[in-house]
């Protein structure tokens, strides 16, 4: 997958916006199509095939940069909520409990009007997908390594509360946020989908799975090709990616070594 | 006859102001419900080249260059049972509900209605109706949108403008039922019409955005008739046995504007015909729309009639002449800003990347900017998408109507033009047809050739699937008529 | 009961503060990303007419007297009008509430009793090929679009079987798909957070210790394991039910029903600021009474929970 | 000398909500005091709960008494989580009961025992690897535990790691809280006779705290025992296991099987530990004393003492 | 001031009673050949081990040595990857890798056990009323009022005060003791013939744990239940129980009644152990520690202590000891006892 969405240039046979009104809609190979267009075509008699691999590389980008963004945040925030009690927690739970409670739709509709859109913001504002869950996640996890465990016998070591955090607590906490990680994923893509149609996520020319999920579906039963590829796609980024997280979480972890 | 159906209808958007003159009413999916629910002083045929037909009025009589006299129908009876007069006339057209600046009905006043300057009652059947200057396209007005009769008595007893605008009592073959705020209409058969029974005893308009969901629904017969079908699915219904495809004639068009007094690379001419004559509008018909739009490359439509200039060809698909164009343009392969909503209009977003591709093969660097609001898309300027209809046939319900000074474009300082101003108004106020024939040839000629600010895309058709055996007949324009069949009165 | 109110006190604190900045977040985001005039009124409108509207609702004034005027009448239970048809905002959206309660209680409930037992019998079953098999499809569960879903369900029931209508919410046999749509992604993660959370419980002593009382597996699973496990699977749940919220906005475009979560869209399309503040305001108030709720159930099913906590958390 | 000095260091912990009224007290650690000397040991010993960790805890600066002072080498020590307090750390270190949490699982040995010699930069970083060999050596265990993780190795390996790493800064003082209650027999016998050793080498002060009475006797030279938070007893190791003044403290030593003899001198205490939440009028101990007069239910005993380096909390006994 | 504790000497006295000779005896559980590999590796290696009915037996071990695998296996408690051989027989039946259906008619019913770790072996959201009652329905058939009222008798029987208010308390409720109380009370709803305690006190407060040690060993002698008893604390052991089995690496090494074993141990491994606990009167001594750690899985060619032993020599590395007889009642396996006395 990583191989495709790198080498998109590079193997997909059309340009991604290249139309060809006159062969709109055209099948798969195999279903009555050209070998041309592996895939088939879509709405604009563009060539699916060349359309995934670029989607699979925005898609890709987007939802690891964002998913990497919102695993930040969260563990940063929840950190800091674990590390000051007091009113700085409480600030910080009232947060997360505003964006537990906000619909993502408007939070989207904020990055929006306020800095207008464009694929950096638009990975930002996904970024923002999740944090407060991962927030929750990451305070829980430093509170439980909290006084009794190997945190407080770092810190009566004298180390500084910095090295505790980074040094010990993230990396055990690590595990748990990276399998958080891989549902986040997935889900990211299906809300990007979502904000693609309300014109709020990736933009024309450019195009992502969720863009391509998103107007296959009026096409499920014209041509449904255009909606299967992509969402096999997710399917199968989904699974290997939970596959992935669990492999991962066993490598980083040496007691199941 | 035996038992009335009822009308289970899908539509993609609905709205709940019922009132035919609000501000919000001037939209697509509202006049489609409304046009069931009022009937107006005189009726456009739109079947049958906008013919004008008597409806509310029986007779139109021109007292002298600026009056009008008309006779009402008798034995009309309003939904709520009580008898129209021509006091509901005068109210329905009075400063208060429609006339005023700040009447709810001051957008549909401009834009249909803007001659009006008074309307007198001169006995219980009759009205007369005063116009601020002579005006070729009166009778045309009074058929088109905005002449709807209301009971005036109903309006004074409704709690609030709110309370009337969501459920007013007018004469037509449908009254209102059920509302659900966003999600359905119900409409059911005033069987005292004057026009006849009713075919169906009641019409429910549910709101079903998704268009799959719609065909989907259709299949399963859940409903009769579902609107806005793209001509992608045409396929998925024309084969299934019990249904069928209906509509697609139109007489709307999208097309799009150019905003060079915000977008300083747009004002080189040249550069804005290049962008026209770039445009394979045919590719788009054939090919996007498969056959069910026509290319539109010129504003002379043929209900006009003889206002029409046979020898004028418009713009059309001329690759050579835009690069001919662009050479002589100062245009250097600057972006252009194409700012768009992308779902407001049916196969949009389609449209704005196939453009955007032709205009690339022109040597033309177009950038299509998806925007999540209105404001966006004002502020951004460059190219716009637009779309608009004739009600009735003359220019001044298209290209006057469209681009007139009090419409988005000249009003938000995108373009403006005092010459086609000043033609466009002797076009609305003079009778005399060689004055309005060089006033609509010069207008074309400015927006064409001179100053380019818009290009005619594509007719948009209205395409409905159905059940086979429903009777009805689709319009050119959104209105959906399921009324009674209406003798043919014309308008002589 | 004391202690009780001393737990449940700063949660409701906190909510009701949340509430607060949720509202003054919407209002703000909503009224500097585009004139409700334009978007109502469509690009085509006349200048007069656009400003007529702002004026008639008070949107030519400067934002802060704006908010100011909101927040008084708010705190009076005035909570606007419509700016698309003029009703009470808060009639309209009780109006749909119902409905859309009618669509997610039924779909957690699917949650839970598809989720739990796919989860319990996977965890039983764990590293056999029933066990993966599940939880290949479990993905496939949460993966696949609720609008994907959706529409599947109607080719198949309505369109092909025609056992089920395709849309509305008038008989009981409109609600079947919406909600399986709706209920089948929350099950799939549901099954896979619970398999883990039995696998959990399954290696605890109390567990081995049942056995060892004589106590039947199938009793140890119904009576000892599944209690326990239950305890996280509910914090989940009361997470879910965010997402419940925006899962209904997709089903219902799907299946034309008419809840808040198309309300929702549309009013935050039309910057429709009373209707989507009120629908916030309830669906925060939902979530937070939801939390308090499953906090509850905790006490219920978690005894430990119920007597004095230490001030620890 | 004395190296630590505890001072009737009370800590009281809030129960129940913190939000609103009247907040609810559990005392931990009442008015204790204890003193370690160099060189020496000093075990505390109690029931669960009776505050043998908090006092530990206290006594490190690890947790701030709300009451009474401590001193460490005669200076009250600074406020916690202070960079005066991290570097007084080096100075005196903590010996973990439950070692598998006390260790960062993803950290080999060699990193875990090098970790204080980075925190307080002690010798360069190049060296570290020769200073952790010796401590590796000095603890018992050899090169090759360097690299593998805390779950490879086994209860009494990770518990010398524990005393490995508290060592590598050079400590005077260490506190050991129940460092061999988890540990077999045999395996505790091993700690417990490096733990003198290393004490004799390098004239370590250490406070011992344990509820196995008969491991407390084997390593310390004083003895505390505690109850419900205060001490009720405290003197020469053998001379409070072998003659215990305190009715509490004879309970738990007549509660220890001998070998042989099994139970034969046990006393049974009746009733159960009671809470630090609802802590009894008067002494502490009397609702379990079967010599409870009413002067045990009104007034608490002081600690006095009965003979030279001996004090106990009993009106029957002082009296 | 002795004197003031001679109104408390009733316990003694119980206790300084000659302890029962079980000659008559008939066994009510015998293990032979036990075997239990976890996915291949070995953790039993041969376990015999005879419990007579009435009889208090102790094991003790260091920790890892197979003394709970050895009664988890028989009682059908390890997981899957479990793979049990050999023979665990109470009366005809072999429980030893048995099928469910028949080890759920002796778990609970005629054999019990109860565990280190009271407070996670009972199940945290129930009420221990309802967890005693659980087991009184599945072998004694109780319902309703009878059962409850039977519950309570065995509350009070485990010595908790109060019994019918505590039946409706949660396990969190109450302390260390007490749920061990309660675990056994559970474990006597049953009415076992054979009670497994697989260290009953580990857990808890030194003087918790003589309580505990003490109602276990008085129930045993009341009921005339066969007792085992797990611990790695020889001392605990050694005041409960008649006889002691100690356990090196999952075989038994020794097996002698407990004056026996204390006052002549023959084992190196059990004179280790002995020498590792602290003395609890006397001056201050170097304990014996013994060095290393216990084999892992597959043992050593010879005997599996001779690594660490002592009194080792050359042979030990290869010949494999069996157990061999120095008394009637006292085997030992070790080649440099056996040699000469063996039968
Ligand atoms: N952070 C805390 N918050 C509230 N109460 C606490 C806290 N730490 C300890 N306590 C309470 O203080 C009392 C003394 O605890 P401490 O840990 O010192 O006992 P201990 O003697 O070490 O017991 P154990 O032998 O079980 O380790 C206990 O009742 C405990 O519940
Ligand atoms: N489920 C299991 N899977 C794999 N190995 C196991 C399992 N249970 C126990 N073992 C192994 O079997 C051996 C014997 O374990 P057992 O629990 O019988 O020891 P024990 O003598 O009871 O020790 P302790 O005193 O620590 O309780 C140990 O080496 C242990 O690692
Ligand atoms: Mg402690
Ligand atoms: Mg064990």
């Amino acid at each position: 997958m990583l191989l495709i969405a790198i080498a998109a240039p590079l193997i997909a046979p059309h340009d991604i916006t290249a139309m060809d009104l006159r062969h709109r809609l055209d099948p798969p190979f195999g279903f009555g199509g050209t070998v041309s267009h592996l895939f088939g075509t879509d709405d604009l008699g563009r060539d699916v095939a060349s359309r995934l691999y670029f989607s699979i590389r925005t898609s890709l980008l987007i939802a690891f940069s964002a998913t990497l963004i919102s695993v930040f945040i969260g563990t940063a925030i929840g950190f800091v909520a674990a590390y000051f009690r007091g009113v700085v927690e409480h600030f910080l739970l009232l947060l997360i409990d505003v964006q537990a409670s906000l619909p993502f739709l408007i939070v989207a509709l904020a990055m929006l009007a306020f800095f207008g859109n464009s694929l950096v913001l638009f990975v930002g504002l996904m970024g923002l997908y999740g944090w407060e869950r991962n927030a929750r996640l990451a305070r829980g996890l430093a509170l439980a390594a909290g006084a009794q465990g190997y945190a407080g016998a770092t810190r009566q070591l004298g180390a500084h509360p910095l090295r505790i955090y980074l040094r010990h607590i993230l990396p055990n906490s690590a595990a748990t946020l990276l399998v958080a990680a891989t549902v986040t994923f997935p889900e990211i893509v299906l809300v990007e989908s979502g904000l693609s149609f309300l014109g709020l996520g990736v933009q024309p020319p450019m195009t992502s799975l969720g863009v391509m999920v998103g107007t296959g579906r009026e096409y499920i039963t014209r041509a449904s090709w255009m909606l299967l590829a992509p969402s096999i796609v997710i399917v199968v980024t989904a699974m290997a990616i939970s596959v992935l997280g669990d492999s991962l979480r066993d490598k980083l972890d040496p007691t199941l070594r | 006859a035996g038992q009335r159906p009822s009308l289970n209808i899908a539509v993609q958007d609905l709205r709940t102001i019922l009132e035919p003159v609000d501000a919000s009413s001037v939209a697509n999916v509202s006049w489609r419900v409304q046009y069931s629910i009022y009937d107006q002083l005189l009726r456009t045929n739109y079947n049958d080249n906008f013919r004008l037909n008597f409806a509310l009025a029986k007779s139109l009589k021109q007292i002298d260059a600026k009056t009008h006299e008309i006779v009402l129908r008798d034995n009309v009876k309003f939904h709520d049972g009580s008898m129209m007069t021509a006091d509901d006339v005068v109210f329905s057209l009075s400063p208060e509900r429609l006339r005023g600046e700040k009447a709810p009905g001051a957008a549909v006043f401009a834009n249909f209605l803007s001659s009006i300057a008074d309307v007198q009652k001169v006995d219980d059947r009759t009205v007369r109706l005063v116009t601020t200057t002579e005006d070729p396209v009166f009778a045309n007005r009074l058929g088109a949108w905005g002449t709807q009769i209301i009971s005036a008595q109903a309006w004074k007893a409704a709690e609030s403008y709110d309370a009337w605008a969501a459920r007013p009592v007018g004469t037509g073959p449908y009254r209102i039922g059920e509302v659900r705020t966003g999600d359905e209409i119900t409409l059911i058969a005033h069987d005292e019409y004057w026009g006849g029974q009713p075919p169906f005893t009641s019409i429910r308009f549910k709101r079903l955005p998704e268009i799959a969901a719609r065909i989907a629904g259709l299949k399963a017969g859940d409903y009769d008739i579902v609107t806005d079908i793209t001509p992608d699915h045409i396929s998925e219904i024309d084969g299934v046995s019990g249904l069928s495809v209906a509509g697609g004639e139109a007489m709307w068009f999208r097309f799009l504007t150019f905003a060079p007094l915000k977008t300083p690379i747009l004002r080189d001419v040249n550069l804005r015909r290049a962008l026209a004559f770039a445009i394979d509008r045919d590719a788009l018909a054939e090919g996007l729309w498969n056959g069910r739009a026509k290319a539109l490359t010129g504003w002379q439509l043929p209900i006009f009639g003889e206002i029409n200039d046979p020898d004028r060809k418009g713009v059309s698909y001329d690759p050579a002449m835009a690069k001919e164009l662009l050479a002589k343009s100062s245009y250097k392969g600057e972006e252009i800003p194409y700012p768009t909503v992308g779902t407001y209009y049916p196969m949009q977003l389609p449209d704005n990347q196939a453009l955007v591709e032709m205009w690339k093969a022109a040597g033309i660097n177009v950038k299509l900017i998806m925007c999540e609001n209105w404001d966006q898309v004002d502020n951004l300027g460059g190219i716009n998408d637009s779309s608009g209809g004739a009600f009735y046939a003359d220019p001044v319900s298209m290209l006057w109507q469209i681009l007139g000074p009090t419409n988005s474009l000249q009003v938000t300082g995108g373009w403006a033009n005092a010459e086609f101003n000043k033609l466009g108004h002797e076009l609305e106020t003079t009778t005399d047809l060689a004055k309005r024939k060089a006033a609509f040839k010069r207008m074309q000629d400015i927006v064409e050739i001179d100053d380019p600010c818009i290009t005619p895309l594509h007719s948009m058709p209205f395409i409905y699937g159905q059940k086979k055996d429903i009777d009805w007949q689709p319009n050119p324009l959104p209105q959906m008529y399921l009324g009674p069949k209406l003798p043919s009165e014309p308008v002589a | 009961m004391t202690s009780f109110v001393y737990y449940i006190a700063p949660k409701i604190l906190r909510a009701a503060l949340s509430i607060v900045v949720v509202v003054t977040l919407t209002f703000v985001v909503l009224r500097a990303s585009g004139d409700p005039a334009l978007q109502i009124l469509g690009p085509s409108a006349r200048a007069p007419d656009l400003e007529a509207f702002r004026q008639r609702w008070g949107l030519d004034q400067p934002l802060y007297i704006q908010y100011v005027h909101y927040l008084w009448a708010a705190l009076q239970g005035d909570f606007g009008n419509s700016m698309l048809g003029g009703r009470p905002a808060m009639q309209l959206v009780l109006e749909r509430m119902p409905l859309t309660l009618a669509l997610m209680l039924p779909a957690l409930a699917l949650n839970v009793l598809i989720g739990i037992p796919i989860g319990a019998y996977a965890a039983m079953h764990r590293d056999s090929w029933i066990d993966r098999c599940v939880m290949m499809l479990t993905v496939l569960g949460f993966t696949v679009p609720s609008f994907v879903l959706g529409l599947l369900f109607i080719l198949i029931f309505s369109v092909t079987l025609g056992l089920f209508p395709s849309g509305g919410a008038d008989k009981w046999q409109s609600f079947v798909l919406p909600v399986l749509t709706l209920g089948i992604g929350g099950a799939a993660v549901i099954a896979r957070f619970t398999r883990s959370a039995m696998i959990e419980v399954l290696s605890q002593l109390y567990v081995v210790a049942a056995s060892a009382k004589g106590v039947t597996w199938r009793q140890v699973i119904h009576y000892h394991a599944l209690p326990n496990a239950l305890i996280p699977i509910l914090t989940l749940l009361g997470l879910m039910l965010g997402g419940q919220v925006a899962g209904a906005v997709l089903v219902e475009a799907v299946f034309g029903w008419p809840g808040i979560g198309q309300l929702l869209v549309i009013s935050v399309g039309n910057r429709d600021l009373a209707v989507v503040q009120v629908i916030l305001l309830l669906v925060a108030l939902t979530m937070t009474s939801a939390n308090l709720m499953m906090d509850l159930l905790y006490g219920v099913i978690d005894p430990r929970l119920r007597t004095n906590r230490s001030a620890s958390h | 000398m004395t190296l630590l000095r505890l001072n009737a260091v009370s800590r009281r912990y809030p129960i129940g909500a913190q939000v609103f009224g009247q907040k609810n007290f559990l005392t931990a650690v009442d008015a204790v005091s204890l003193e370690v000397r160099k060189g020496q040991t000093t075990g505390v010993v109690g029931e669960s709960g009776c505050g043998k960790s908090t006092t530990g805890r206290i006594a490190l600066g690890l947790e701030q008494a709300d009451g009474g002072q401590v001193l460490f080498e005669g200076i009250p020590l600074p406020q916690a989580d202070t960079k005066d307090w991290r570097a007084k750390r080096q100075r005196m270190q903590l010996v973990f009961q439950d070692t598998l949490a006390a260790l960062d699982r993803r950290m080999t040995v060699g990193d875990l025992i090098a970790e204080p010699l980075i925190i307080h930069r002690i010798g360069k970083a190049r060296d570290h690897a020769q200073r952790v060999l010796e401590l590796l050596e000095a603890v018992g265990l050899s090169r090759h535990h360097q690299a593998l993780y805390p779950h490879q190795l086994s209860g009494g390996q990770r518990q010398r790691v524990v005393l490995a790493r508290a060592l590598a800064p050079n400590p005077s003082l260490l506190v050991c809280d129940e460092p061999v209650s988890a540990l077999d027999v045999s395996v505790q016998a091993q700690i417990v006779n490096l733990l003198m050793d290393l004490q004799r080498e390098h004239g370590l002060g250490i406070l011992f705290i344990s509820h196995d009475l008969r491991i407390v006797r084997h390593v310390s030279d004083r003895i505390v025992v505690m109850y419900l938070g205060r001490v009720v007893e405290e003197g020469r190791a053998d001379a409070v296991i072998d003659r215990p003044a305190h009715p509490y403290t004879r309970a738990l030593v007549s509660a220890l099987p001998r070998l042989p003899g099994g139970f034969e001198h046990y006393v049974p205490l009746p009733g159960e530990p009671p809470s630090p939440a609802d802590r009894p009028q008067g002494c502490p101990f009397h609702p379990r004393c079967a010599l409870a007069k009413d002067i045990c239910r009104n007034s608490e005993p002081p600690l006095l003492p009965t003979e030279p380096e001996r004090q106990v909390a009993c009106h029957l006994v002082t009296d | 001031m002795l004197t003031m504790f001679a109104r408390n000497s009733a316990v003694p006295a119980l206790l300084s009673a000659a302890p029962p000779i079980t000659t008559c005896a008939k066994p009510a559980m015998k293990i032979a050949g036990l075997t239990v590999a976890f996915d291949g590796v070995p953790v039993l290696h041969g376990v015999d081990l005879l419990v007579n009915k009435g009889e208090a037996v102790g094991i003790v071990g260091e920790s890892g040595c197979g003394k709970s695998v050895t009664w988890r296996a028989v009682l059908g408690l390890l997981p899957k990857s479990a793979s049990i051989n050999g023979e665990a027989r109470m009366e005809d039946t072999n429980l030893a890798g048995a099928p469910q259906a028949v080890l759920d008619k002796f778990r609970g019913g005629r054999i019990a056990m109860i565990f280190q770790d009271p407070a996670s072996a009972l199940n945290p959201v129930h009420r221990i009323g309802a967890q005693i009652i659980e087991a009184l329905r599945l072998h004694r058939g109780l319902l309703g009022a009878a059962a409850r009222a039977e519950a309570r008798r065995l509350l009070d029987q485990v010595g908790i005060p109060d019994a019918e208010r505590r039946l409706n308390a949660y396990p969190h409720e109450l302390s260390g003791g007490q749920n061990q109380r309660v675990m056994i009370a559970i474990a006597l709803a049953g009415q076992p013939e054979l009670l497994i305690a697989d260290e009953p006190t580990t857990a808890l407060d030194a003087t918790v744990q003589a309580q505990i040690l003490l109602l276990l060993k008085q129930i045993q002698r009341d009921t005339g239940m066969a007792l085992v008893m797990i611990s790695h604390d020889l001392a605990a052991v050694a005041a409960v129980c008649d006889r002691l089995c100690v356990m090196y690496a999952g075989r038994i090494v020794e097996e002698a009644p407990t004056r026996v074993l204390l006052t002549d141990p023959q084992h190196p491994y059990t004179r280790d152990l002995i020498g590792a606990i602290p003395p609890s009167d006397g001056p201050r001594t170097r304990l014996t520690s013994i060095p290393g750690g216990p084999p892992h899985g597959f043992l050593p060619s010879g005997c599996a202590y001779a690594p660490r032993c002592r009194s080792t020599d050359g042979r030990c590395s290869n010949m494999k000891p069996d157990l061999a007889r120095v008394s009637s009642q006292h085997v030992v396996r070790c080649i440099h006892v056996g040699e000469g006395v063996r039968q």
